[in-house]
C-alpha cells in the first residue's frame, strides 16, 4: 500500500501556491493538534465549503505532505503516519471500482465520515470562538464587589428520641434492683451483736462446748442466718479469747471447734 | 480651569447614563468610591455628584441603600434587611444521658420535685441540667408540692409530647411494657416481683394526673394529691 | 401540601417588601443565589420567583442587571459599562487553544466523555487541560454513561454560565444551527460496531436534557436516558 507513484503524479498537478502552502506546513508541523487539525487547515486550501470538499484531493494533499516531511527528515508523530495510511487506504478505495465481495464501508461511506469530522471540528472552533467573545465575567460584566457575606448564626438545637427517654428510665429503674445489696439485717448477725450475746452467754459454758451451740435462737437452720451467725459467733469467740475471757480449741483441721469459760483460777 | 472649553470639546453622557454608570461603578468596586474616583473613571464632563444624588434618590426605601462613608459612597444592603444576611445553622445534639436520665423521671413521676428526681436517679441533678430541659421547654414548673419548704415540681410541657410524638405522659410504656418490649432486660430481683407491681400501678397514677391537670392548673393549690383519684377512675 | 395551613399561620410580607428583600440578598451576593435558599432566607410564606419577577424588571436598563444563571439569579453590572471597570478587571489566565476546544466541545455536547471529546479534536485530551477546566470551576462531572467501561462524563458548571452570562447551556450561541446541522450528532465512523451506534444515540438523546437535568442531578444515577423525553418535546 505504498501511495508513491500515485502520489508524485498528483503533486505535479497541485499548483505552486498550494505546494509553498504545504512547506509552510511542514516547517510549523509542531504548530498542529494532530492530522485532523492539519487536514482541516488544508481544506482550506480548497475554498470551498466544507461539504463540498474533495476528500480524495485533500488526501492526496496529505500524503504529499507527508512525504515531504520524510524527504525533509522531519519527525512525525506516529498519528500522523496513522493517518497517512489511512487516507492512502482511502484514496485506493475512492479509485477502484467497488469489489461487490468486500463487506466493509464503501470509500464514499469513509470520506463522508472524513468530511464530517472536518465540519464538526471546524464548527467547534467557530464555537469555540463565539463562546470566548461573548462578554465575560471580571472583563465585561462584574459582580458585586463588597459582598456581604452572610453572617452564621449558628443555634444548638437537642433532641432525643422516645427510645431514649425510655431506655434512660429503664436504665435508672434496672438500677435500682442491681443496687448493691444493703444488708439486710433479717439475715446478717453482726459480730458486736454475737459478742453481746457470747458475754452473757459464756458465764454459763465452763465446759467446752461446741461454737454452734452458741448460736442464736432460730439461726441455726437457715443456711443464711447460720452462714451469718456462725461467722460472727466465731469472730465474737476469738474476740473474747483475746480477752483472755475463753479458751477455744479444735482437734483437727474442720472439726467442731469448742470453747469453754477460762477458768477463773488462771485468771 | 480649563473645564469650559473641554466641555464644548467632549459631549458629557445624558444624566440617566452617568447615573447607570455610577450605579454600575460603586457596585463593582471592592471599596467605597470617592467623587474625584467617579470623575476620573466616567467619561469627561460627567458629574459624579449630581449623578450619586439621583442614584440616592432612586434607591430610597428599596433593598439596598447609596450610603456614604466618609467621604466616599457605597451600596450596603437597607438596614431594616440585615436579618436576611443572616444564616441561621441549626445544629442537632444529642442530649445527654444525665439530661434524658432526668427528663425520664420528670415524665414518668410527675409532678416531681428536684429531690425525687436526685432520689430516683441515685446522684444529684445539676442546675444545668434542669434550666436546659426548660430551656427546651419539655418541662416547666408544676405546683409547689405541700411539703415542709414547698418545693417547686416539674413536670412535662405540650412540646415535650409533640417531640415525643405523645399524646399524653400517661402513654409512656410502664416498667412492665418496657421490660416485654425487651428494653428492660435485668430479671426482677427476687422476691420483688410484689414490690414492682406496687410501683407500677402507684407510677402510672403518677404521671395520668400529672399532665393534664398541671397545664393550666393553679400552680400553688392545695389539692396536690386530689386528682390521681379522678384519673384512677379513668382507668377503670 | 401544606401550604394553604401554613399560608393563614404565617402572613407573608408585601410582593414590595419581598421585593426589596431579594434585591438586598442578590445585591450582597457575589455568587448566583437559588430560589430554594432565597425562599429559605425570606419570611415564611414569601415568593422569591415573583419578587424577582418584579425586580428584574426594574432594573431593566439600569447599570446593574437582574441575571439569571442556571437556576440561580445573581446581579452583574450592565455590559455595556464595562469600560468603567478597569480596575476591577480581572486578569485570567489564558487557556490554552487545546482547553478552550475543549470547554466548548463539552458545552456544546454536554455530557461528553473525554472519548468524544478527544474523537472531536482528533487528538487525545491531556490531563492537565481537563484540570485546568475544573479548577476554574467551568465543568464538573456529569453522570456515568451507561455504556461499556462506565465512562465519567464531563457538563458545565453554574460558574461557567456566570462567566459568559449565559442563562443556561441552551443559550449557548450557535447551538441551534448546530444542531439543525447536525453537527451535534456523533455520528457513529462507518462500519463501527453496533454498540458505539447505541450509545451515540444515546448521546444525542442526552444533550438536550443536560443542562438542566445534571444540574443537581445525581451524579452517577442509573436513569441515564429517562428525562430526555420531556426535554424533546420541549424542543419542538
Amino acid at each position: 500500500m505504498t501511495p508513491s507513484d500515485e502520489t508524485s503524479g498528483g503533486a505535479t498537478v497541485v499548483s505552486v501556491h498550494e505546494r509553498l502552502a504545504s512547506e509552510a506546513l511542514i516547517v510549523d508541523v509542531d504548530g498542529f493538534e494532530g492530522p485532523l487539525d492539519l487536514l482541516l487547515t488544508m481544506s482550506r486550501t480548497q475554498k470551498v465549503d466544507l461539504r463540498k470538499i474533495s476528500v480524495l484531493h485533500l488526501a492526496e494533499q496529505y500524503l504529499a505532505f507527508i512525504n515531504q516531511a520524510r524527504d525533509l527528515r522531519i519527525e512525525l508523530a506516529a498519528d500522523y503516519l496513522v493517518m497517512a495510511a489511512w487516507l492512502a487506504f482511502l484514496k485506493s478505495r475512492l479509485l477502484l471500482p467497488p469489489d461487490p465481495a468486500d463487506e466493509g464501508p464503501s470509500g464514499e461511506e469513509l470520506a463522508a465520515h472524513l468530511a464530517f469530522q472536518l465540519e464538526r471540528l471546524s464548527a467547534m472552533r467557530e464555537a469555540a470562538a463565539k463562546l470566548m467573545a461573548r462578554d465575560q465575567k471580571g472583563r465585561d460584566f462584574f459582580a458585586r464587589g463588597i459582598p456581604e457575606d452572610v453572617t452564621r448564626v449558628r443555634r444548638v438545637t437537642y433532641t432525643a428520641t422516645l427510645l431514649d427517654l425510655m431506655q434512660g428510665y429503664a436504665r435508672i429503674r434496672t438500677r435500682d434492683e442491681f443496687r448493691p445489696f444493703t444488708m439486710d439485717r433479717r439475715y446478717v448477725l453482726t459480730m458486736e451483736e454475737a459478742l453481746d450475746r457470747m458475754r452473757h452467754l459464756i458465764g454459763f459454758a465452763g465446759e467446752w462446748a461446741d461454737l454452734t451451740s452458741f448460736l442464736p435462737e432460730g439461726w441455726e437452720t437457715d443456711p443464711a442466718r447460720r452462714r451469718s451467725a456462725t461467722a460472727a459467733t466465731f469472730a465474737a469467740s476469738l474476740e473474747l479469747a483475746k480477752a483472755g475471757k475463753v479458751e477455744i480449741r479444735q482437734s483437727d483441721p474442720f472439726a467442731p471447734i469448742q470453747m469453754r469459760r477460762r477458768p477463773q483460777s488462771d485468771g | 480651569m480649563a473645564d469650559e472649553t473641554e466641555e464644548s470639546l467632549f459631549e458629557a453622557p445624558p444624566m440617566g447614563e452617568q447615573e447607570r454608570m455610577v450605579e454600575a461603578i460603586l457596585f463593582a468596586s471592592a471599596e467605597p468610591v470617592g467623587i474625584p474616583e467617579l470623575n476620573a473613571r466616567m467619561p469627561h464632563g460627567a458629574d459624579a455628584v449630581e449623578a450619586i444624588g439621583h442614584l440616592r434618590k432612586r434607591y430610597e426605601g428599596r433593598g439596598v441603600q447609596v450610603v456614604k462613608v466618609g467621604d466616599a459612597w457605597a451600596i450596603r444592603t437597607a438596614s431594616d434587611l440585615g436579618f436576611l444576611m443572616q444564616k441561621e445553622t441549626v445544629e442537632t445534639r444529642k442530649l445527654s444521658r444525665a439530661a434524658i436520665e432526668t427528663l425520664a423521671i420528670i415524665a414518668y413521676h410527675q409532678p416531681a420535685t428536684r429531690a425525687e428526681i436526685e432520689e430516683i436517679r441515685g446522684v444529684s441533678v445539676s442546675r444545668g441540667t434542669i434550666d436546659q430541659l426548660l430551656e427546651l421547654e419539655w418541662i416547666r414548673l408544676g405546683r409547689r408540692r405541700m411539703t415542709p419548704g414547698r418545693p417547686v415540681t416539674f413536670v412535662v410541657t405540650q412540646s415535650f409530647l409533640d417531640h415525643f410524638g405523645l399524646e399524653s405522659a400517661r402513654d409512656l410504656p410502664g416498667l412492665k411494657e418496657l421490660r416485654s418490649a425487651g428494653l428492660l432486660d435485668s430479671r426482677p430481683a427476687p422476691g420483688a416481683a410484689e414490690d414492682e407491681r406496687d410501683e407500677n400501678d402507684e407510677q402510672s397514677d403518677m404521671f395520668e394526673g400529672a399532665a393534664e391537670d398541671d397545664d393550666g392548673g393553679d400552680v400553688f393549690g392545695e389539692e396536690a394529691s386530689e386528682p390521681e383519684d379522678a384519673d384512677a377512675e379513668d382507668e377503670r
